[in-house]
């Protein structure tokens, strides 16, 4: 589904991302956990090519994403060859990125009005069903700039479900949610893992990945220091840089027993 | 020792109306043709390529950089030895609009580069066309910050019809200048055209005041 | 009064426009003129020194109002309307209007033959008001276009969207001893008028405005005037040495 | 078919005529610059009076034209016992002018801030002029470089307007050589020439500063 | 310290806090909890004033927040004496809020040199010394755009904190942060409680609540719905919509034994 081939990321002179390796199969939830600065979001953004990848190839369903061939000297892609190549993929930003000039509602649907072509109704309709399936059916008619952090990231969350892609990538999609949306957020997640969505999910939240990760990557200063099952990650034998990261974490809450 | 004759202006008031139509009439058309050939040549200005940017910057920086006056009076009275021969007012307009867009297109080049990339990426990944980014995402938000500065080129643009009476277009200044020359009352002619181009730029001014109002609600606080 | 202030100060202003050949207006620089000559001996009589303002010509006489200058240059024609407002001086041309046309236009080689053709004149202009009188005496009337500049009149007789251009006699005849373009379509036509300078319409300025008419009636007699007319107009004119009273 | 050998005895005025263009170019446009400042802030204050007064200050000099800003200060206020010599009456009609474009540009450029900045900026204790000093005009200046690139250039053409009050400067120099040599098009095209040379500079200019603020702080 | 008495905010025509009661004493920590869009943003930018509040009264040190009395037709106070009521407030922003045409050290620094007059030097030492505490040494020239969503955060974090200020109001300040610096984060605050410090804390980090706050609120459709200790809010008797709220929690992460 998602095969990233050592793939780096340069900005400027700095490395940000070296050698990744990483397959994705159809379905699979994939959790990418790791120390802040470590490159997740910026991995998360050369996969849906919202950064231009500096080294190694990035293939999605089979099609090289972003640039023409795989030799050396390449060329980028043209926008609609891009867009086709990622039609199926959607994503969830850790700063929500919500257009502040329309509604919560106006979020959501817009794209089902624009790339999916159905009617302002039929979109309208869509739109309230899945703003009350986060919660936020009353917040509809609201600006992002009205709506709480949380209110904000669920409508973020609403605008890509929408448009049921199959494959979902999101970038720490409960930062700002309270713990019991949390809970409802990872539920509707579980649902879709289910269903037989493919996602990549940046995460802090330990115990989400333990419980509906098929695979944890863990990430550091840009390379991947560790990759396996999430009873491997939390319970096996780890790299010191893994078991220290976690230290402090398991501390907290013991929620692995 | 100043005297002001208002009955010269009454008796001059259907030549002086009809001139302020066609200002007006020349300052809306010259004006729209300009956003949206300004749309196109900023969407030029910010292209990644080389061969299509230059060109257009080129064009840019010839528009802006020479007197409005010289290019209408090139193109007018040039014109000709090219085999380019243009009615007044249709090369009054063309020059004008052109003029507008060198303008509109910096001013609208300014507005893409004030959007948050963030939320461009948003668009990008939900599949909406460039067509669509920049429709939808792109100029309603830029407007706020734009809306001021294509207010005040309207305005000028608005102002610099007053050049085209040396072309001969019929306009309020071409008229004005008449009544002077003919019974030198420069004083109330001056005060007519003062008047008028106060009532115009107060239109220009209260219209984009009455947009930017509305789509200005949106940004109330931050969190 | 006026004069007596010149005096004190020691100098002349004049407000003129220095696009107004053969009057005022820049040879390769600088300024020159038939003004220039004369105000030069003006200067010499009164024992001043002469100061030049130029500016565009819509504010020339606003300047005037507003105390800006003493007088100004020009001249222009004298007309009943404009005599309401200003005071003039006698007259200093012959201000009867005239067609300049391209040379070698053979369509037009008397005034009357501009009838049914494209005619241009200085938008307001006392030539104007003069070409459309006549215009109107014609078999079919000509088509008048009007602009505010008389050098983008004359400019359109190169692009061709006028036949000739209507203006008064000094004024074209000096273009076209300068321009091996153009040429004069004689004799002038309409009604006689002359030009003179341009004063405020009020008791303080009477004392120059009749000190300038004796020395130019002085300048006249004593050959001068002659002298100065034979250098830019290529021949000496007689003008009336009393008050202008216009038919225009 | 051009001739620009009647160009060459004319250097000299003309050469006079880009030095007045710029001297009065710049000081207007430091000029604007301060005052539209000042009037920006004030238009965006809290107080009512203030508020409506930069309103109508806005609405005048920007409504009315130039040339008739200049015909009036100049003419006019003599008449009311306020006699001006005409460089200074010229710098500051032309400053007063640009100044009601740029509090607007400058408006568009504050109001498009995103409010969070300026409340972190008051809950570290910054009063309300270092906010705006220090935090959000440098923003606004990003912001708005190409829209006062525009209003600088429209000023040195605008400033061709002040020979109504006797100043000669580049266009004026370029009509009388124009009507006098009978070669407008020569004369003309050369004062395009000129007036393109000192637009681009300031266009470049304004090009390289905003490349150099954008390369740091991509939004 | 901080005193909130009847408080009431409306927008518009919706009331978004109902009749907060609440009183921080010196050196208190006060957790703020509640479901999304209760309210809690609100109520900590009613108290730094940059929500004027509809009615009720704060208090400040004793003195009066934003109106010059408490009668009901009421007058905003001039800029001055508000900023003086809150010379001694902190706040870090559920959004960072930093600002973009400054790096990091810049962010840190401004006020040290603007309003407390350090020299650019001593500021600039200072302004290195608070960013590596927080962990962002190497990245003190970075510009907000270049730094990761945990890397603002604790930029953001760092720029109050130099201040020094005697009342700090958190709005979720570990949402973007993994938990190895949650850890730290909160640490660093666990510090500055024992210091002395006053704390408003809005959270989602029930660890953290329990842990570090002298009093937890809980806060439900913006009214005060219980007030006590940590033990009694996490252990005690509630009310349904409490338990409710932790049930989710307390399942996931059963950090309380
Ligand atoms: N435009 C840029 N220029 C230079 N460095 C950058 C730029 N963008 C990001 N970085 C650096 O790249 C590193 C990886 O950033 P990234 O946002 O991917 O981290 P992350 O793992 O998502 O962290 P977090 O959990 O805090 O969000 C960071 O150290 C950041 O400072
Ligand atoms: N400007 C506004 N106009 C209308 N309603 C608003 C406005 N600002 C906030 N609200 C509403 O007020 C309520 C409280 O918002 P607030 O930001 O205080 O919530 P919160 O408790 O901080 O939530 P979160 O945990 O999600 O950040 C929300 O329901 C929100 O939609
Ligand atoms: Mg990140
Ligand atoms: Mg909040």
């Amino acid at each position: 589904m998602v095969e990233v081939q050592k793939m780096s990321k340069n900005f400027g002179t700095t490395q940000v991302l070296k050698n990744v390796d990483l397959k994705v199969q159809p379905s699979e939830v994939m959790c990418l956990i790791g120390p802040s600065g470590s490159g997740k979001s910026t991995l998360l953004r050369c996969i849906a090519f919202l950064e231009q990848y500096s080294s190694g190839n990035i293939y999605i369903e089979g099609e090289m994403l972003g640039y023409n061939d795989d030799t050396d000297i390449r060329k980028l892609t043209s926008t609609n060859e891009l867009n086709h190549v990622r039609r199926n993929m959607g994503m969830v930003f850790q700063q929500f990125n919500l257009w502040p000039h329309m509604t919560a509602l106006g979020n959501v649907t817009e794209a089902l009005v624009r790339v999916k072509k159905l009617s302002r109704r039929e979109a309208d309709e869509k739109g309230h069903a899945i703003l009350k399936k986060v919660g936020l059916a009353e917040r509809a008619l609201h600006y992002p700039a009205q709506l709480s952090g949380g209110q904000q990231q669920r409508v973020a969350i609403a605008r890509s479900l929408a448009m049921e892609p199959s494959v979902m990538l999101f970038d720490e999609p409960t930062s700002a949610l309270d713990p019991e949306l949390v809970g409802e957020v990872l539920q509707v997640m579980k649902d879709l893992a289910k269903d037989g969505m493919t996602m990549i999910v940046v995460t802090h939240e330990m115990g989400f990945a333990a419980q509906v990760a098929d695979t944890v990557v863990f990430l550091d200063q840009g390379e991947i220091l560790m990759k396996g099952s999430p009873k491997e990650i939390f319970q096996g034998e780890k790299p010191p840089r893994l078991e220290q990261f976690l230290k402090n974490y398991m501390d907290r809450n013991a929620f692995w027993e | 020792m100043m005297t002001f004759d208002a009955q010269l202006i009454l008796n001059h008031l259907p030549d002086i109306a009809s001139g302020f139509g066609i200002t007006i009439l020349c300052t809306l058309i010259a004006c729209f043709i300009a956003m949206l050939l300004g749309l196109v040549v900023a969407l030029g200005l910010m292209s990644k390529a080389k061969i299509l940017r230059y060109p257009v910057r080129l064009y840019v920086e010839i528009i802006r950089g020479t007197p409005f006056l010289i290019q209408l009076f090139l193109l007018y009275y040039g014109g000709p030895s090219i085999g380019l021969y243009l009615e007044p007012i249709e090369a009054g307009i063309f020059a004008l609009a052109c003029n507008g867009s060198a303008y509109y297109a910096e001013l609208f080049r300014a507005g893409f580069n004030a959007i948050p990339k963030g939320q461009l990426d948003a668009a990008k990944i939900i599949g909406l066309s460039r067509l669509q980014i920049i429709v939808r995402i792109q100029i309603p938000q830029m407007m706020v910050l734009i809306i001021p500065g294509l207010v005040n080129v309207s305005i000028i643009l608005g102002k610099e019809t007053a050049i085209l009476s040396i072309v001969t277009v019929p306009e309020l200044a071409f008229v004005l200048i008449g009544i002077g020359a003919e019974t030198y009352a420069y004083a109330e002619t001056l005060t007519v055209l003062a008047v008028s181009y106060l009532i115009l730029a107060e239109l220009t001014s209260r219209f984009g005041g009455w947009t930017e109002k509305r789509l200005s609600k949106y940004m109330e606080r931050s969190i | 009064d006026v004069l007596s202030d010149v005096k004190s100060k020691g100098e002349l202003v004049i407000g003129t426009e220095l696009q107004f050949a053969p009057f005022d207006f820049l040879v390769n620089g600088k300024h020159e003129g038939l003004n220039k000559d004369f105000f030069t001996e003006v200067g010499k009589e009164l024992g001043v020194k002469v100061t030049y303002i130029d500016l565009p010509w819509t504010s020339v006489l606003p300047g005037l109002e507003a105390n800006k200058y003493d007088m100004v240059g020009g001249p222009v024609s004298i007309t009943a309307a404009r005599m309401k407002r200003y005071s003039f001086s006698n007259a200093i041309s012959d201000a009867s209007v005239a067609l300049l046309k391209r040379k070698g236009n053979t369509k037009i080689m008397k005034s009357e033959d501009i009838a049914d053709m494209n005619v241009g004149a200085g938008q307001g202009s006392a030539p104007a008001a003069q070409l459309e009188a006549f215009s109107n005496t014609l078999s079919k009337p000509a088509n008048i276009k009007l602009y505010v500049d008389n050098n983008q009149a004359y400019s359109e007789i190169m692009t061709g969207r006028v036949d000739a251009v209507a203006n008064s006699l000094p004024n074209i005849a000096y273009i076209a001893s300068q321009h091996k373009n153009f040429e004069v379509v004689m004799p002038p036509f309409g009604t006689e008028a002359y030009s003179g300078y341009v004063f405020r319409n009020d008791d303080e300025s009477k004392s120059l405005i009749e000190s300038i008419n004796k020395i130019m009636a002085k300048m006249t007699k004593d050959g001068r005037m002659a002298e100065i007319q034979k250098k830019w107009f290529g021949i000496a004119i007689e003008l009336p040495q009393t008050p202008i009273v216009p038919k225009i | 078919m051009l001739d620009f050998s009647t160009l060459l005895p004319a250097l000299p005025v003309l050469w006079e005529g880009v030095q007045m263009t710029v001297l009065l170019s710049i000081s207007a446009l430091t000029l604007g610059l301060i005052i539209g400042t000042i009037m920006c802030t004030a238009r965006l204050s809290n107080s009512t009076p203030l508020r409506i007064l930069t309103k109508l200050y806005v609405s005048f000099f920007r409504g009315v034209p130039l040339l008739v800003q200049l015909m009036l200060s100049y003419y006019c206020l003599p008449l009311i016992g306020i006699n001006t010599p005409a460089l200074p009456t010229a710098i500051v009609c032309v400053g007063l002018c640009s100044s009601a474009y740029i509090t607007e540009i400058l408006r568009g450029g504050f109001q498009s801030l995103s409010p969070g900045q300026k409340e972190s900026a008051i809950m570290v204790g910054l009063n309300r002029l270092q906010i705006v000093a220090f935090i959000e005009l440098p923003q606004v200046i990003r912001l708005t470089i190409p829209a006062l690139i525009n209003e600088a250039i429209i000023l040195v053409k605008a400033s061709s307007l002040i020979s109504v009050i006797g100043i000669v400067e580049l266009t004026r120099v370029t009509q009388n050589l124009a009507a006098s040599n009978f070669q407008p098009f020569e004369f003309y095209l050369t004062a395009a020439l000129v007036y393109f040379i000192l637009n681009s500079t300031i266009s470049v200019l304004g090009l390289w500063v905003e490349r150099r603020i954008n390369s740091r702080s991509i939004v």
